[in-house]
């Protein structure tokens, strides 16, 4: 049978050990007025070579077109390496090290994996990952609430120009355990979020501002200014950030005088394939006098019976298994071999390499910015620099324009119309390393055209 | 297994080595960005070649138990094998260079996974919808405890805020109450491992939210009196949670939405075989009765004639909203696509099966071989409750320690020490796709392991012995956190 | 430096362990009239990313045709599992087994397969693969001159139906060593051989007879007849089988009263990958007193010095390494990943596994032969039995209908007229397992407009 | 490396077990096919589920050592580091799935890359044409040597049947002379390591029809003389083969067709970095001066203005003919072909530096550690010989012992024993990709080992003992062999 090693005569034995007379007998509990006889709302069994037929053609209907999407995923480069080892059958087919003589390959993975983002981030200390970058700001906000023993509100600030899906995501998670996000207006010349910003919030119990830097538009933030602010009026801060940008950027533990208090962000930059939206891994590192009120699983170097050094899960009286009601979350499962190919990746990177899929990404995004605001009718929207992602504003409505496009295999952008419909209309590009001139002229060039069918039209 | 010892990978970083070929080709410093923002410092990251780093994460991996390595009977986990197949289709080239915000029209073929895996949860659960967002299981119970919240809302019945959990239930539901703003209430088990339906009667009322349930529950065993409970609970107004882990036990022999349960996370990892990733990523997808419906998380996958599309907030204007940026973990969900469609009605009918009959045969083995069911009196679902208390009276040999010492053995443990309920407990798991032979080599190991706690009482405190490692001491990795790696300061 | 760990300080230490000034000074015993001061004919080096965009620019150029091509090389379903474990790096990135301490899992991996060859093929031993069937075919030329001590001749007697590539690397190869390949012809009407065929060498010193079977035309042979024929005339039997097929045949150790003398094929069908025609691996297994004239690898089972079973390198004195000019061949590097996958592909398939693929192969090509034998002009070439291969004779061109098929992505089959000018019209087709209803469908649909077109024209 | 031990597969086999969802659909019996033709009893193949396949091998490999978890300095054999890429993009499914008598519509891109290889090839070699079919080194030196002999052939020039070997060389080299239907004759080689050249020149003749060789040679070092070598053998009416076993010595220094050489081969599973499997796949590129390549193997690439196509006897009447059934380990091919794009010019260059300077620093720190080189004069070339006669006259712990200690230690062995004409030898060759760090780890455990020696010579001759056997009883393996798996008699 499929996926099933037994024989008849296996089957025979077993159930005369076990005393019964068939397998149905052990099912006997089961009242049988709830018993059903079979699963017919599912397809027959299909071999693995029909399966393998019927994705391939699948995946080859979806096609590979060019893509100029960020907005939260960006394409990079990954080392064949990297997936190489991550899919390797002891990598992939652990389970979260809870033996942790048994599982020394992964948990030192994570040690190097905390090590690493807490440098990236500027920061002490790191958890194994979380779900994602949006459900990361969640569970940052329900930390700092725990963290901030002297605030009350439980509210928590939040600029406009955070990714919408974080703000969203914040909102459905913690909002549930009553926390209040409110939202702060963005500079609309600038797309940032001006220090000003928190001048009404002067004297109130605030718990935390959120700053996503580079934010959902691309562009950066007074992130020194907005972090003393904050400080200054009492909250936490909080800081959003892609991995990539800080080999470039002031990491967050450095924004201002004090730093952020918690960092969060997707890492799905970090060698995780774009593929729909996931898997991918939300990161979050801290101070660590912050480091016993995060959520999710943390790895500790200790020594054994021989006194040798090896790793383990710790400070698990944080973790639902031991504190149930009173963890600092319900997460259990996290995105292990996510961080296991961002370890991967990020060693074969360094600091050197990382820092040049930064740089060679926001220049090439510059280049195609230069390129299309030279088209009539395009010019950038806001004036304020940008990391690797920018959006430009048109006098035409952006969704034929990117549907003609998408037709000739390009995406060409988000159609920024549904977040900020006070935008107008306006379009978020991103170009990466992975993007070559001929690419960068090839949609600069079927922009144009478009632009003019649409315009005809 | 290796025993070789790995060095930290910063260890073997030196300035200036890299893997070059991997970097992309560099750009001009990016004059552009105010000096004021720009790092000073750079990260700590390791500087190695690229054999320095496919050597080092190898030598790291072999030193992981694993189900392609290992029997790995880890109760509550449902460690069965992991179809190579689901892995290789999941990452065709086109799947992983999807854009998650690509318009529909570069991703038909993606969305027709989804709707059809979305139809065969419904399928295999008995509930009327499904999403797939969640990310794992525990993220699933929050989506679930957040529609019964909202439902109960919708309805202005705004004082339910308790959420039942029996004694044996996983610490996510207890977790899962308090992260939606609820009290988590226990419920005491009897001492058959059923719910205690007096105490249950007791304890609902006006303030009842739901109740979370595993059915089999964690103790092993299914909760006959089901349909009473869901009568109790339902009466008082409360709503069912159904906690899918142990799906597994009852595929193709009962459904949970069958059983009057209003809403329902699935462990795709764990019942549709996803593999675990060393800790992740999963996939928590939930079903839900209509009533619920209204207020499934977003996004959703949506037919229209032949086309797919999403389906959001301004379709479900009711949903509790989102719970991460994008459409939860798409690849994990095509790895479970393409595990159902292979083992399609009758394989998977087959699973509850073979899962019953292995975690039957190996309870009946191990008590013939002398262990202690914890419910002797039950029929094993897909797993089982020894206790080693009388064990550890007689020999001071702990479960954990028998645990340690069967690492020694080739074999992974099984869950120690949950639920809580039950004292030295091991919680075994051998799921369908492991041998009989298999299972007899671990009875042979326990029953070996036995005689050594009789005999030579150290060894098995001791375990183990042959791994990279000794035991670890996990109290100063607690009052001592060592959790990052330092330079040394020269 | 790309894939070179070198920094600057370890050059430097590193020529003062040595005492030499640079790295050039490394090579002042080459005369200095010989050196050359670069490699222009080679072009700039590419980073990972850019040869991953054009290679897979270039693989999709090539297209994923249905095809319908046989003639040696079979397309048959591969378990995900069969490479996903093979391209493991210790398997992958292992040398010969020469320490075998250290390359157990090599050396089991091929006494296993020496044993599947074995009881596959009916004979008691295997080696560890040669290049490819046809080499393989030459390795056994070779080996039964040694091999029959009493033939003086050198004379191997070759049908015209054995895969004409075969033939020609036989000659080129044992050719050297003044073997003599002679050439039968088939039978017309049957594509076989007939036995008859054999009498003209009664009572003449004859080394060996080789039989493919099926035949290059997917043609059974008179195996039985055959081999008894030959031994009876004082030749050994080399039989040249597809391993496929003898899920379903007669296994050559079983041919006649006292079956082939050695056996040989392509083991490609065995879950290797297409590849162009290559990496492919040539198997070849014997009776036990030939064991010592068999070239290439072999395995034994033995014990270590704690008496515990074990795996090594053995019958050493064959080889080349060993024996130097008196070995039995040249080989030495073999194609071991590939017998490694074969036996991956083995174990997944099992006897009754492997029965289906050639069972259903077989339906499949004979469907397809009925289908397109229904079209005006075409019909079977013999009238013999044959497995999961069939010519077709035409009464057009072959050339052009091929051209027009594959012109929408159908690999039609192969035109035989190369090959085989007094056949005429005729087409080598064959459909394997992977080949679906609709595709079979497909293929004819679009023959029949072919046939029409290219008669229109 | 895990010493868990591992079962034969066949003793997992049971009777009606099976990959079921791997194999295809069933079909009618094949009543076609003559009864006296079908087979009996079925062949002796394991019945195990996916999970054992995958479970046995998966452990199996840990059985093993590799580049990827082990340093590996094997001598002659160019372990270096397989870049991944070159894996990941030769086996793209459209490069897998092409059929080798696909028509070249449906191949321009494969080919596109097999010609530019050629050309690559042709540069870095000084070369006048290639051919790439040979499946690995012996391949090509068979296909060398027959050229050599077809050459001589076409002048009628048919005395030539000997074929001069240094005593140094490899034993491909004189196997191949036998296998192309030719004599080997021995060349003595000088106490500096260099070809004795008297004595070649007294063995040159009419006879001779060639001289192989390879430069440096497999004694680590440099042929200083290899112009006059050349020169005399031409003189003499041979030709000049060159094994390409050691070019990755060279690579950018100094090409074999300036040195004078007529045609060569290549290891592309060595100087070019495809893996070599365990065993296998090679590729035995073949390079040739512009008098042989009429005689070039079939088929090679050639290109019309931008059209890529097949060259066959019918383009190269003269060739020698074709060596295997389609065209060479293509798979190989275009790893090699990835490698020497992502190496571009200057990588390749560089190849021959570092190799160069990583085997002078291990030699130069071996010698300040004691341990004796079989040419202390000489350079080493990318490898070098130890001799260890001192310490298997002083504590009969001979080259063997130190081999199988080093595998303790976690080292792969060097080549031991080869070359045949240094006693107590261990061949080693460091190659590029190594570290600094590694090397001087290496160093180290010589001279525990070199400690243990003197000290504990029955550790050293007991080795090894943490793998996953001890030392094997090879006499036992070829008195009595043991070559096939046989089900125990009930
Ligand atoms: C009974 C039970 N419920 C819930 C969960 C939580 O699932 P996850 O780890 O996917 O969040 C688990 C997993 O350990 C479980 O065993
Ligand atoms: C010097 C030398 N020549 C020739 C060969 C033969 O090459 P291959 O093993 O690829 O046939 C080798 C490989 O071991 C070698 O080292």
């Amino acid at each position: 049978m499929p996926f099933i090693p037994h024989t008849e005569e296996d089957v025979r034995q077993m159930l005369e050990a076990i005393g019964a007379q068939s397998i149905e007998e052990l099912f006997d509990e089961i009242p049988a007025t709830l018993r059903i006889r079979g699963l017919d709302g599912v397809p027959e069994a299909m071999r693995e070579q029909e399966i393998g037929r019927l994705m391939t053609a699948r995946a080859h209907a979806d096609g590979r077109p060019l893509s100029f999407l960020g907005g939260g995923a960006y394409e990079h480069h990954i080392p064949a390496a990297v997936w190489a080892i991550a899919t390797r059958g002891e990598f992939y087919s652990a389970y979260t090290p809870y033996q942790a003589e048994a599982s020394q390959g992964t948990l030192q993975a994570i040690y190097e994996f905390q090590t690493m983002m807490a440098s990236l981030t500027g920061m002490q200390v790191s958890n194994a990952s979380l779900y994602d970058g949006a459900s990361a700001l969640a569970e940052a906000a329900l930390m700092a609430v725990r963290a901030h023993r002297r605030s009350k509100s439980q509210r928590i600030l939040v600029p406009a120009n955070v990714h919408p899906h974080y703000r969203q995501t914040a909102v459905t998670t913690a909002g549930q355990q009553g926390l209040k996000f409110e939202s702060l207006p963005y500079d609309p010349r600038g797309g940032h979020l001006a220090a000003e910003g928190l001048v009404p919030y002067a004297g109130q119990d605030v718990t935390a501002l959120v700053i996503q830097h580079p934010n959902v538009f691309g562009v950066l933030e007074d992130v020194d200014a907005l972090t003393d602010r904050a400080h200054a009026q009492g909250a936490l801060v909080i800081a959003v950030v892609n991995p990539t940008s800080l080999a470039l950027l002031k990491p967050p533990g450095e924004w201002g005088t004090e730093g952020a208090d918690i960092v969060v962000g997707e890492g799905q930059p970090l060698g995780v394939p774009l593929s729909s939206g996931g898997p991918y891994f939300g990161f979050m590192t801290t101070r660590t006098e912050y480091a016993r009120q995060m959520p999710g699983r943390i790895v500790g170097r200790t020594v054994d019976l021989a006194g040798h050094a090896g790793f383990t899960l710790t400070l698990q009286a944080r973790e639902q298994h031991i504190r149930r009601g009173k963890a600092t979350s319900n997460i259990c499962t996290n995105q292990g071999l996510m961080m296991t190919a961002a370890t991967i990746y990020l060693s074969m990177m360094g600091p050197q390499g990382l820092a040049r899929v930064a740089r060679t990404s926001h220049a090439r995004t510059r280049d195609l910015v230069a390129a299309l605001a030279r088209l009539p009718g395009v010019r950038p929207a806001f004036d304020r620099p940008f990391f690797h992602e920018a959006v430009l504003r048109l006098e035409q409505p952006v969704g034929p324009l990117l549907e003609q496009l998408a037709a000739g295999d390009i995406l060409g952008g988000l159609d920024l119309g549904a977040w900020y419909p006070e935008l107008g209309s306006s379009l978020l590009v991103c170009a990466t390393e992975t993007k070559s001139d001929t690419d960068l002229e090839r949609y600069a060039g079927a922009f144009s055209t478009a632009l003019s069918a649409v315009r005809a039209a | 297994m290796t025993n070789a010892a790995e060095q930290i990978i910063f260890e073997r970083s030196r300035p200036g080595r890299g893997a070059y070929s991997q970097w992309p080709e560099d750009s001009e410093p990016p004059d552009d960005l105010p000096p004021a923002l720009r790092r000073g410092r750079p990260p700590l990251l390791p500087e190695v070649s690229e054999l320095d780093a496919v050597r080092h994460f190898t030598r790291l991996s072999q030193r992981n138990f694993s189900i392609d390595t290992h029997f790995y009977p880890l109760g509550s986990c449902t460690m069965k094998y992991n179809p190579k197949a689901c892995n290789t289709y999941a990452m065709l080239p086109e799947f992983l260079g999807r854009h998650p915000l690509a318009p529909v029209s570069h991703g038909q073929g993606f969305l027709a996974c989804m709707y059809e895996l979305q139809e065969m949860l419904k399928a295999v659960t008995g509930m009327q919808a499904v999403s797939l967002s969640p990310m794992a299981g525990a993220h699933g119970e929050f989506a679930g405890v957040a529609m019964i919240r909202a439902y109960h809302a919708a309805r202005d019945d705004l004082a339910r805020d308790e959420i039942l959990v029996p004694a044996a239930a996983h610490g996510t539901n207890p977790a899962t109450a308090t992260m939606c703003g609820c009290v988590a209430r226990e419920i005491p088990v009897g001492p058959d491992g059923d719910v205690d339906v007096a105490a249950l009667r007791a304890a609902v009322g006006p303030t009842t939210a739901g109740i979370m349930l595993t059915n089999p529950s964690t103790l092993g065993v299914f909760e006959r009196r089901i349909e009473e409970v869901a009568r109790i609970v339902h009466e008082a107004g409360g709503l069912l949670y159904y906690d899918g882990a142990n799906l597994n036990a009852i595929l193709g022999k009962v459904r949970p939405g069958d059983m009057g349960f209003d809403v329902i996370h699935m462990n795709l990892h764990k019942t549709f075989s996803t593999p675990h990733g060393g800790g992740g990523p999963g996939a928590g997808a939930v079903g839900v009765s209509r009533r619920l419906a209204p207020f499934l998380p977003v996004p959703i996958v949506g037919r229209e004639g032949e086309r797919y599309r999403w389906l959001d907030e301004r379709d479900l204007p009711q949903s509790i909203g989102r719970l991460s940026a994008f459409m939860g973990n798409a690849g994990v969900l095509l790895r479970a696509y393409v595990y159902m469609r292979m083992l399609g009605r009758e394989g998977l009918a087959r699973v509850g099966e073979f899962a019953t009959l292995n975690a039957n045969y190996l309870l009946a083995r191990l008590r013939q071989a002398g262990f202690d069911a914890a419910y002797p009196q039950r029929r094993a679902s897909h797993e089982f409750i020894l206790t080693l208390k009388r064990q550890a009276r007689e020999f001071e040999v702990t479960a954990m320690d028998f645990a340690k010492r069967l690492l020694d053995y080739g074999y992974h443990a099984p869950t120690t020490y949950f639920p809580l309920l039950v004292p030295e407990c091991l919680l075994i798991e051998p799921t369908e796709t492991e041998s009989r032979e298999t299972l007899d080599g671990f009875v042979e190991a326990m029953v070996q392991i036995g005689r050594e706690a009789e005999t030579r009482a150290d060894l098995v405190k001791g375990a183990p012995h042959t791994l990279p490692v000794r035991r670890l001491d996990d109290v100063r990795a607690a009052r001592h956190p060592d959790l990052t790696w330092k330079p040394a300061v020269p």
